[in-house]
């Protein structure tokens, strides 16, 4: 069986979710004939027809509460939305009420709704193609927030995310859906074919909502990551000679608290790493809990690795983006002292 | 078309006579169950109202001269149609015949309030009798209710759905999302704008009608637009059946602007005196539907004064043994559901957080 | 001079700033004739004119896009959310276009505007009149998020925000719109009579962005509160024999990190308070970036106190809603070990 | 009215000729300068797209077919008037006499991109041009437009906001904010929708124009709507001069559909092949809007296929010209700003976040 990329990986789930249960819709801008601009939905309404996957207006407002109002009466909708950018118009129908919808009506209804949108910069896509949202879903009570790192899981997580009776945000990195990017945007790009991560069942299977996966073992320092930031994190690591423990969170709600923990009482330190900028991003969150649940045990402070705290600046796409060299930077400094 | 949008659907005349070609027939056994619901209506309201100055509830609010609309609509609208209410349709709950007590304990906030004290009083969820779960904040339910008919026609269920909107409501980016996906999609939906003329303290006119009706906007989707009088509750009813036959005969949706009048205060939390004459209620125009509907069945001899007087008799007492009955359980802050509802209902099921945080509140 | 409420000083902040600039505009849901649902916009209709003062339509997406065209034009917008809850609608052109106006148009256009919104719990308000949205706008690059806990700073700091040419945020905690409230539910209601902070100059004067009060000096543990919380917490550290040192945030972005982090490394303890919910909250920045910056200071976890990670429940006000109970917890936590 | 909304203005008939009610006065200069500012951009955007496929830049976008939009408004509206753009009316800045370079620049992303590398190519922003910063994100600014028409007639001041979306682009929430607010404060904007009929890789329908036109979603607000040829230089110069007559005399706004075809892809990033007739560009029937404006400069015996061969030649020189000293700068990657911009105006003054990363990065 040949290697998937992730794009590939996702249609695969996709369809089999569309030939496996008859309440699945996908919808979105583009995402019908055209097959979707990122082409994860390619195919899918010619083979599964019109009503199974079709076009939307450009409304996310729209898409998203019509997405509620189908989960409400039973469906399975999974919306995509072009950009995550382009979330935010349909903010308040995520948070105020896919979310809540179960708590407030007393499990009277709630929303089995999976919201799929590419995330995430390396591409040069400017300000408005390039943000990772996360930090914003993650405060939400309700709401699950689903990052894939490799074609394998990014198939059995979007599985289990349909299949899930809560709303999830699934945020596709972009820059990986071809090949993984380990940061090193100077050398020649990869592609997923050989990946071990790329050898992806044809049928169905789920990668478990709420269990990371810990990519490497290791005794000096903990790193936590997702999405993208997996590849850099494992570049960097692989380029020094510090022996730390990679793990990859996968979903950030629901979050393994049990893995990271213990690996960080185990370490002593700890290493977060993400896209997205760093003021009360989630790796605040991530460096509050274990401080909290690792105190006694730390050796050195928590170190966040992130995106710089302006808009996402077209033209310094390199500057920007946190890239294996401030990532080995902060595993030095985990490991003074 | 566009006279239905500009003008005014209207079938009782001052006399309660039903005249013009919207005249519906409507039996009298069901015309009663509607002079039912709105008085129910009526009479809880008032009750509850009081309830919420001996602070036995901490909100409260009423829908007095806006009971027809969903009285009559949801006689007309099928068991399996889903309703997606604003909080000012109570009279939809009532002639569904949903239990008093579960209103009652749901205002009081109390260990038997069918949401487990998770929502503010009024809220109500009912899924069984076709009605949505409501919640604070304005405008957004309306496009989750073409959502709900885009799934029923997929799924080749004949169900409809019918959602309320207030007309200052209609200036959120919510109501347009609605009637573009409503259009393009040709969804089974009825979309309906409550023109009460107040949003708050405001009028009409902020939410544009000085420039045009509500109903005329339906025209900017190839949509139709009926404006009903809506304290009619016969034209209420007439225009419904127009609508639903439309949409089952999936020619798609229709968008309906009752135009009616907000009689009481906006909410528990509100003096309407200090931005509107305090007559006005009075003075207005087109009537109380309850009294035009009595009217009307005095007028086709299938009522009379003394029946009224009975009737309404038997039901303040209803309203008051339901009301005895929560009073019994408890009322705000004197009994409430176990404190490990608040923790339930996050997730399908709770994580690790909810329990941590349910232990470390010692629960 | 008589004592202000909190409501009276912010309308005193508007009706000087309408008096004195004519480019300020206040606008909002009921806010004209009827001097807005908490009364905090009274009179200024009467006083300054419907063109200064006045009401707008139910869309709150359309409310904010006017202020950033008015702001980009050149005038001074405040307007008015009549709930926090209620700005979601209106998140997208706060995050993308009010916060990023600046940036993208290297200085051509901006958006010097100010939008008010009542928030928090303590008043029974259910789900959608109790929230605390702080951490959302925490995490966006570009906006500035105030929040007062008493009348004199509500004045300067509002004043401050209109004055200010980037965007602000400014989030009255409406609990204690009328009295301070220390979070004894129990005990009988006090109003802002007689209290220090009530004292309000007429006229103009500004309390500065970005200046955190140290309200109380003490060398056991440093305490992070604002809003109604600096209230709570006053009250758990007077009942309790602990000398905590107690800073009032009373801007989040900017963030006056020299107070806090100098605070820290003198007590070698924290304790973090804020109603919103735990998970990715506001704290989890401070929690942070005082490890960051405090570690070999620290003798004790930095704790959290917040709401827990659920929707905002109506009947369970004063289960979810942190008291000093909660506090005084906190603090024992904070000084063990 | 209605009619003005369902029909479509148009001026020059199939010969060239200017024929009709709506046929508007310019003299020759005018009319040659609007054919300049159309055939620059055509000239420029296709050089441009070469650019992009040479790596020169990361992204491009082209105008093909719609360029009398941009260029005739830019000249019927004044100079102190504010446009807010869609990424496709780059003819308003060629009107306006915006220099080449600085487009050049900004989408080489280079040392001297007036927008300091921050912003994507084609997202320009030029204030004293009359051009509102544009950004990725379709439909938020159509209502801020509002704002600043709102703004100026609270000053007093006779400028004027006009603002573009796309077709596809009006089944946004901000669509109806916007129209909501224009009409209720009876605002001097005019509301421009560019029906190119495409939307990426959707047809018009996707946003409703099977049920019915764009402009007649005025009259739901109260508003007047024209539709367009916008292909007709001349009927959008009318139509441009009406909507400004009508907001200069505080009559309020108009919402003007201008019917066009989107020529080319939607982007370097789309191939239309995948969803369209490779021909349909080329059956286009409206024809192409520089050719019809040239028909009708020689017809009026102002302008001759002489003229128009050295003219182009002349175009085509000034924009290699621009490129080239663009290219001397730099191209994406060659060359960018310093990097301190990346930190500069996320504030008015960085605060201390911005000043330790900047530190941390070493710069
Ligand atoms: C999104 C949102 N914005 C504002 C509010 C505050 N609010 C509650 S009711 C109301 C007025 C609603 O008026 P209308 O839509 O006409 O409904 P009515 O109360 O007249 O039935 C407002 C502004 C809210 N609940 N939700
Ligand atoms: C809010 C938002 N949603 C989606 C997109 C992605 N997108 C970019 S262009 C485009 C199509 C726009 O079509 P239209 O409004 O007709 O404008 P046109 O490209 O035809 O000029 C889409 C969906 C976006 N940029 N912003
Ligand atoms: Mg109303
Ligand atoms: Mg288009």
């Amino acid at each position: 069986m040949a290697d998937m990329t992730m794009i590939q990986a996702l249609n695969s789930a996709l369809d089999v979710m569309l030939s496996e249960n008859p309440d699945v819709l996908i919808f979105g801008e583009d995402v019908g004939y055209f097959g979707g601009v990122f082409r994860v939905t390619e195919g899918l309404q010619r083979k599964h027809g019109i009503k199974r996957c079709f076009d939307t207006p450009i409304s996310e407002g729209g898409i998203i509460a019509a997405a509620v109002g189908m989960g409400a009466y039973g469906l399975r909708p999974v919306p995509e939305i072009q950009f995550a950018d382009y979330i935010l118009p349909a903010f308040d129908q995520l948070v105020s009420e896919a979310a809540r919808l179960r708590y407030r009506s007393n499990g009277e209804f709630w929303a089995p709704i999976t919201v799929r949108a590419p995330y995430g910069g390396g591409i040069f896509g400017g300000q408005t193609h390039s943000q990772s949202p996360e930090a914003l879903f993650a405060h939400v009570t309700g709401l699950c927030t689903v990052i894939p790192s490799n074609p394998y899981d990014a198939k059995g997580l979007l599985i289990s995310s349909i299949e899930s009776n809560d709303p999830v945000v699934f945020l596709e990195p972009k820059r990986i859906y071809n090949g993984p990017f380990d940061g090193h945007h100077d050398r020649q790009v990869k592609s997923w074919a050989g990946h071990p991560k790329a050898d992806v069942p044809e049928g169905h299977y789920t990668v478990p909502l709420g269990k990371a996966a810990v990519l490497r073992e290791g005794c000096d320092v903990t790193v936590l990551a997702y999405g993208t930031m997996v590849h850099v994190a494992t570049a960097a690591i692989e380029e020094g000679d510090i022996d730390a423990e990679l793990i990859d969170l996968r979903s950030i709600v629901p979050l393994d608290i049990e893995t990271i923990t213990n690996s960080v009482n185990r370490t002593g330190r700890c290493v977060i790493v993400h896209e997205a900028s760093r003021f009360a991003g989630f790796g605040a969150e991530l460096s509050a809990l274990l401080q909290e649940r690792c105190f006694f045990h730390l050796k050195s402070p928590i170190q966040r690795v992130a995106g710089w705290d302006t808009p996402y600046p077209h033209a310094f796409e390199w500057d920007y983006f946190p890239g294996p060299a401030r990532v080995t930077k902060a595993l030095k400094q985990a490991m003074e002292s | 078309m566009a006279e239905l949008a500009s003008g005014l659907i209207r079938v009782l005349d001052e006399e309660g006579r039903a005249v013009g070609l919207w005249a519906p027939t409507i039996d009298a056994e069901q015309l009663r169950a509607g002079l039912r619901a709105m008085l129910l209506t009526r009479l809880f309201e008032d009750r509850m109202f009081r309830a919420h100055r001996q602070g036995k509830t901490s909100f409260f609010l009423k829908s007095t001269g806006e009971e027809a609309i969903g009285a009559a609509q949801a006689m007309v609208m099928g068991k399996r149609d889903m309703c997606f209410p604003t909080y000012r349709v109570l009279s939809w709950l009532m002639a569904r015949g949903y239990p008093l007590i579960n209103l009652v304990n749901q205002i009081f906030s109390n260990e038997k309030d069918p949401l487990k004290g998770r929502q503010l009083p009024i809220l109500y969820s009912a899924r069984d009798y076709g009605f949505y779960s409501l919640s604070g904040n304005l405008g957004v339910r309306f496009a989750q209710a073409v959502g709900w008919a885009m799934a029923s026609a997929y799924k080749g269920d004949d169900s409809l759905a019918l959602a309320y909107i207030g007309e200052g409501s209609t200036a959120e980016g919510d109501f347009h999302e609605a009637l573009t996906f409503a259009s393009v999609y040709h969804a089974p939906v009825i979309l309906c704008v409550t023109n009460n003329q107040w949003a708050i303290s405001s009028y009409a006119g902020i939410a544009g009608s000085e420039e045009t009706t509500f109903a005329a906007k339906a025209a900017g989707y190839g949509l139709p637009g009926l404006r009903v009088d809506g304290n009619d509750f016969l034209a209420i009813w007439a225009a419904t059946e127009w609508a639903v036959a439309r949409a089952r005969a999936n020619l798609g949706a229709t968008l309906i602007e009752f135009f009616t009048y907000r009689a009481a205060g906006h909410s528990t939390s509100d003096d309407p005196t200090r931005y509107r004459p305090a007559d006005e209620a009075a003075l207005w125009p087109l009537g109380d539907p309850i009294q035009r509907l009595k009217q009307h069945l005095i007028h086709i001899g299938a009522w009379d004064e003394a029946r009224h007087v009975q009737f309404e008799a038997e039901l303040v007492e209803i309203v008051r043994a339901a009301v005895k009955q929560g009073e019994a359980v408890g009322t705000l802050g004197k009994s409430k559901p176990p404190v490990s509802e608040m923790f339930e209902g996050v997730f399908e099921t709770p994580d690790w957080r909810v329990r941590e945080q349910r232990a470390e509140l010692g629960d």
